[in-house]
């Protein structure tokens, strides 16, 4: 009997603390923030959003190889001797054209792999999250600036060159063994010779 | 006691012929044949020199080159505070492996994960079920020749 | 035509204060809990939100599972509905308006209000859900038991009154004589009917099933007790019903421990109108400190409230009672 | 006088009903699924069902072929307690390669583990009340969990699944205001304790609904191999950072609270509730004097190696979660990781619920599961 009123009494006890306890929060100001009218501000380093600074990317593909989903993808062409591309702002020479840079924010995990491998710091998160699309095919950030008049003009060349390369590859191999032919025809006449 | 002690332990007391084996790094362990792995585990655990109340983890392997499966046991003792890894092997064409569920409790759902997941059975275990994966899935999902099954119950799994 | 306007507002009433009431207590809520709750509907706090969600649920549409016994499926919202509001025509709102003055009204009151039971075992067992079954099973132990301390407490009270007649009971509150200051209300008068207040209180939560009593319904353990199946409407009536109950067994506290529509202030603040806004005030009280409860608290287990019940308010209603009877035979 | 026979009672068949509770329940804490046999109310038989979640963590940490790359995976294995996946991981790598950690990493390590075992463990008390009923404790712990993300935010950039330490050191930096935004949470987090205490854990309901309610006891508590409070809760003092300290545990005074069955019997829903309470207590002094001692400079990717050349061999390495002992067994090869297992907590600990369930309430499961304080991630990996 004493005992159930003990208990009675420490029930009632108990729950006016609680009852006090959440009185003191309804009078306290709330700490929602309604959205769109407030903000709340990120941190400069937060993760939300990957972008790449295209003029400052050497076409190294360092990023695409650290990502763990392969959600960038690049595509380089090497850049022919006649054009020069200039340097990135942290001094790295630039020697690709960079014809596809897409990255696939809806494969993205956010997981910052890719930004610390960059030679010139040209790929980083960005604290910008309101980007959300109706279409999956939207979150397919295209970064590379190139017209596809450009990179078909770009790759043509560049293919040229390649041939170019290639026939004078051949061309001096061809020098040299003809060179080599020759010395060793010297050397035997000389041998002969002597 | 460290993995050299409690071999050399066993192998005085209960006339075995265990041998500790080593790696370039990390961890070494012992590895016991199935046929006394039941035998090795309950003096393993029983032992009063060495008491190895706590089964820490139990996994699965599957070992391609060799052909064959292999279970690691990592045993812990709360009362004596060492360890030890304690391995079985098997080939791939007959994976039994006894269980020690009535050993160590937490067993239970280690085995069948491992049988889940890299296709050891486990005789004496009391249910051994598929865990992770549905109950008519194809196959076993760690082995390293393991290929996925395009299709499951008429729902496409993405291959 | 006249009767029907009567009988009408009442409907209206219950209708409106159940928009507010689960206006109120998302509100309440929002700001226990430090948030603010609906904000944009309507513009000031958000005051219209329940209107449209009323009026989206109203557009939904009508589910019955398949193996549900239909007819029981359909018609147990519109049964619990129509016994709430039925108790509603007892109630004395303000000394000019009341449904019906019979003299037998806190018993037909408190036999109305049992049709609740029914219904929810009705609603429960016709949906052919196992979560809903076990809801229902636990509102028909719960409702039963805790009309047991109800009706006590309320005889307590009705041996101080003397009369069945709620406008009666309401009538000889009016005025403050005790003490020179304080209300002629019923809860003065006898100091045992603060004990009997207690057990009708804690009874009343027990019958609407609110928080810590709220297990026909405990969404963490049964996912919506009786309600699991229901949708749109119907489970909007469910809702409005609840509501309504709440505000029913708060008034009927209000009328008899409260002074019903009676002044606080004797005869300064009277007259009907006064009446009115008292006696809703005083029930929106106790809606108020149930929905307070039902935020701070967590909830019993289902033999725990059954022993509460059996051990301790009935054993206490009993005594209480006949203390109450022995103070009214000396003093 | 012929002898008085009982009437036979008509032959009531007594039947036992199975329910589905989950994979949509709204307290299984994700999608864990319990075939539940009851009697009435009386729960007869348990059997859990899992693998609602199972994201093949193992097969893809092992096809990544790159030690660094399975960091961000291991975060989703426990995402309430991201950063102690990390850590278990990382240190396991490290053990591997046989690296060393500087300082100033380390007591980073230390001070963002314990503010993550805060934070876990507000959520799993949270929750557990709501399991209960209580729903307003459960938004009171979203809101000092929130200054925890918020600081971790500030940290690594990410508010959930942080991706913070790689192997060797930290992704990145440490913020100036780091310090000082971490002295002011642990001074204005004390207070919000003992309101807990008020609320929650002193309230005679809550005590009635859990004490007594699932007693786990020591002996069958270690032959399941449970861990972390669900150990700690059946008065057995075990703590890794304690008994087998890794990082820099050892160099930290604080206590490791153990269930006394003050309410009830020892091992019961109440001791490993509050074993979660004290524990938030003891990381806020592991905290402080980390903070204390934690040098001010120092590059924190110092030891990070620039390609990981993988050796030979294998390592358990297990460190103390919120939730318990997280073991990670890697085999190692020359070409990469072999096998990497995750021996989480939540899947050995929830594998003891059909033993400690049975002729319990339907309610009372539902408080078991809370205090279990299972992540279905971390079960189903």
């Amino acid at each position: 009997m004493v005992q159930t009123l003990k208990k009675s009494w420490t029930t009632f006890k108990t729950i006016f603390t609680g009852m006090g306890v959440t009185m003191r929060h309804l009078l306290q100001p709330s700490v929602t923030l309604r959205y769109p009218e407030e903000r709340d501000e990120l941190p400069s380093g937060a993760r939300s959003k990957l972008f790449v600074h295209i003029d400052d990317c050497i076409g190294c593909k360092l990023c695409e190889r650290a990502c763990p989903v392969n959600c960038i993808a690049i595509e380089t062409v090497q850049a022919t001797k006649d054009v020069d591309l200039g340097k990135t702002s942290t001094g790295n020479p630039k020697r690709f054209w960079i014809t596809t840079f897409n990255i696939d924010m809806s494969k993205c995990m956010y997981c910052d792999m890719c930004v610390p491998p960059c030679p010139t710091e040209c790929i980083s998160m960005v604290p910008e999250y309101e980007y959300s699309e109706y279409d999956r095919n939207n979150l397919l950030f295209q970064f590379s600036e190139l017209s596809a008049d450009k990179v078909t003009e770009v790759k043509e060349k560049a293919e040229k060159e390649q041939e170019e390369k290639q026939r004078k590859k051949k061309e001096a191999a061809r020098k040299k063994k003809a060179q080599k032919a020759d010395q060793t025809s010297k050397a035997k006449q000389k041998n002969s010779e002597g | 006691m460290t993995t050299e002690e409690i071999t050399e332990y066993l192998n005085r007391e209960y006339g075995g012929n265990l041998d500790p084996t080593y790696a370039e790094a990390g961890d070494s362990w012992i590895t016991v044949s199935p046929s006394v792995l039941r035998e090795v585990a309950k003096t393993l655990r029983d032992d009063k020199n060495l008491q190895f109340n706590n089964l820490m983890c139990l996994s699965g392997i599957h070992y391609q080159k060799e052909n064959e499966l292999g279970v690691a046991y990592h045993l812990h003792s709360t009362i004596h505070d060492h360890k030890l890894v304690m391995k079985v092997r098997v080939p791939e064409d007959n994976p039994v492996v006894p269980s020690v569920e009535s050993l160590w409790k937490t067993a239970n759902w280690h085995e069948r994960e491992a049988y889940d997941l890299v296709g050891i059975t486990f005789r004496g275990h009391p249910g051994l079920l598929r865990i992770l994966t549905p109950q008519d899935w194809e196959g076993h999902p760690l082995r390293k020749d393991y290929e996925q099954q395009e299709s499951y119950r008429n729902v496409s799994t993405g291959i | 035509m006249a009767l029907l306007i009567f009988a009408t507002l009442p409907l209206l009433l219950i209708v409106g204060y159940a928009l507010f009431a689960i206006w109120l207590e998302r509100k309440v809520s929002a700001h226990i809990q430090d948030r603010l709750g609906p904000m944009r509907v309507g513009g000031w706090h958000g005051w219209a939100q329940t209107i449209a969600d009323m009026l989206k649920l109203i557009q939904k549409e009508d589910i019955i599972p398949t193996n549900a016994s239909r007819f029981l499926f359909k018609s147990a919202p519109f049964v619990l509905f129509a016994a709430s509001y039925a108790a509603f025509s007892v109630i004395p709102f303000s000394s000019a308006y009341i449904g019906s003055s019979i003299n037998i009204g806190v018993f037909y009151l408190l036999a109305v209000t049992s049709l609740l039971t029914l219904s929810v075992i009705m609603g429960a067992w016709a949906s052919n859900n196992k979560w809903s079954l076990l809801g229902g099973m636990r509102t028909a132990a719960q409702m039963v038991s805790y009309e047991v301390p109800t009706i006590m407490s309320v005889l307590s009270v009705l041996v101080v009154a003397g009369s069945l007649n709620l406008m009666t009971i309401s009538e000889m509150q009016t005025g403050n004589d005790i003490l020179g200051f304080l209300p002629n209300w019923l809860i003065f008068q006898n100091p045992f009917l603060i004990v009997a207040f207690i057990i009708f209180f804690i009874s009343i939560v027990a019958e609407s099933h609110r928080v810590p009593f709220d297990l026909p319904e405990s969404e963490s353990e049964l996912v919506a007790g009786f309600q699991t199946e229901y949708s749109g409407m119907r489970w909007g009536i469910f809702m409005l019903a609840e509501y309504a109950d709440m505000l029913l067994l708060s008034l009927l506290g209000a009328v008899l421990f409260f002074g019903g529509w009676a002044s606080p202030f004797g005869s300064y603040l009277s007259g009907p109108v006064w009446g009115f806004i008292w006696f809703m005030l005083k029930g929106l009280l106790f809606v108020f400190v149930m929905m307070w409860m039902r935020w701070t608290l967590p909830r019993y287990r289902v033999d725990q409230l059954m022993e509460i019940c059996w051990t301790i308010l009935i054993p206490v209603s009993f005594i209480n009672f006949v203390l109450i009877a022995l103070w009214e035979m000396t003093f | 006088m012929a002898p008085v026979t009982s009437p036979q009672p008509a032959a009531i068949e007594n039947r036992t009903m199975t329910i589905n509770m989950g994979p949509q329940h709204p307290s299984t804490h994700g999608v864990l699924r319990l075939e539940v046999t009851v009697d009435g109310e009386v729960v007869t038989k348990v059997k859990p069902d899992i693998g609602y979640l199972h994201r093949c963590f193992e097969k893809y940490a092992e096809s990544l072929g790159d030690y660094a790359k399975v960091v961000p995976y291991t975060d989703r294995i426990d995402y309430v307690s991201a950063l102690h996946q990390e850590m278990g991981y990382v240190i396991a790598v490290e053990k591997l390669l046989e690296l060393e950690v500087p300082e100033r990493v380390e007591y980073m390590r230390v001070i963002l583990a314990e503010l993550q075992r805060i934070a876990s463990h507000l959520l799993g008390i949270g929750t557990f009340g709501l399991d209960l009923g209580a729903f307003t404790p459960f938004l009171y712990c979203f809101i000092e969990r929130e200054n925890i993300l918020r600081i971790l935010e500030k940290v690594s950039g990410a508010r959930l699944l942080y991706n913070y330490l790689c192997v060797g050191g930290l992704m990145r930096d440490i913020p100036t205001d780091f310090t000082s935004d971490t002295w002011e949470f642990v001074t204005s987090f004390r207070p919000k304790i003992k309101e807990l205490n008020d609320l929650l854990t002193t309230n005679s309901i809550f005590i009635d609904r859990t004490a007594n309610i699932g007693v786990l006891p020591a002996e069958v508590a270690l032959n399941y191999s449970a861990s972390g409070p669900m150990l700690r809760g059946s008065g057995v003092s075990w703590d890794l950072r304690k008994n087998d300290p890794y990082s820099i545990y050892d160099r930290f005074e604080f206590n490791v609270p153990v269930g006394q069955g003050e309410m009830g019997t020892v091992g019961d829903c109440w001791d490993r509730y509050i074993v979660r309470v004290r524990e938030m207590e003891e990381s806020l002094k592991i905290i402080e004097q980390a903070l204390d001692q934690m040098p001010g400079e120092g590059d924190v990717k110092e030891a990070v190696p620039r390609r990981i050349r993988s050796k030979e061999g294998e390592v358990y390495v297990r460190t103390e979660t919120p939730r318990g002992e997280l073991g990670y067994y890697i085999i190692s090869e020359k070409s990469g990781p072999y096998r990497i297992k995750a021996r989480t907590p939540s899947f050995v600990n929830l594998s003891i619920l059909p033993a400690i369930s049975k002729g319990a309430l339907v309610a009372d499961l539902v408080a078991i599961v809370g205090s279990i304080d299972i992540v279905l991630g971390g079960v189903d990996r």
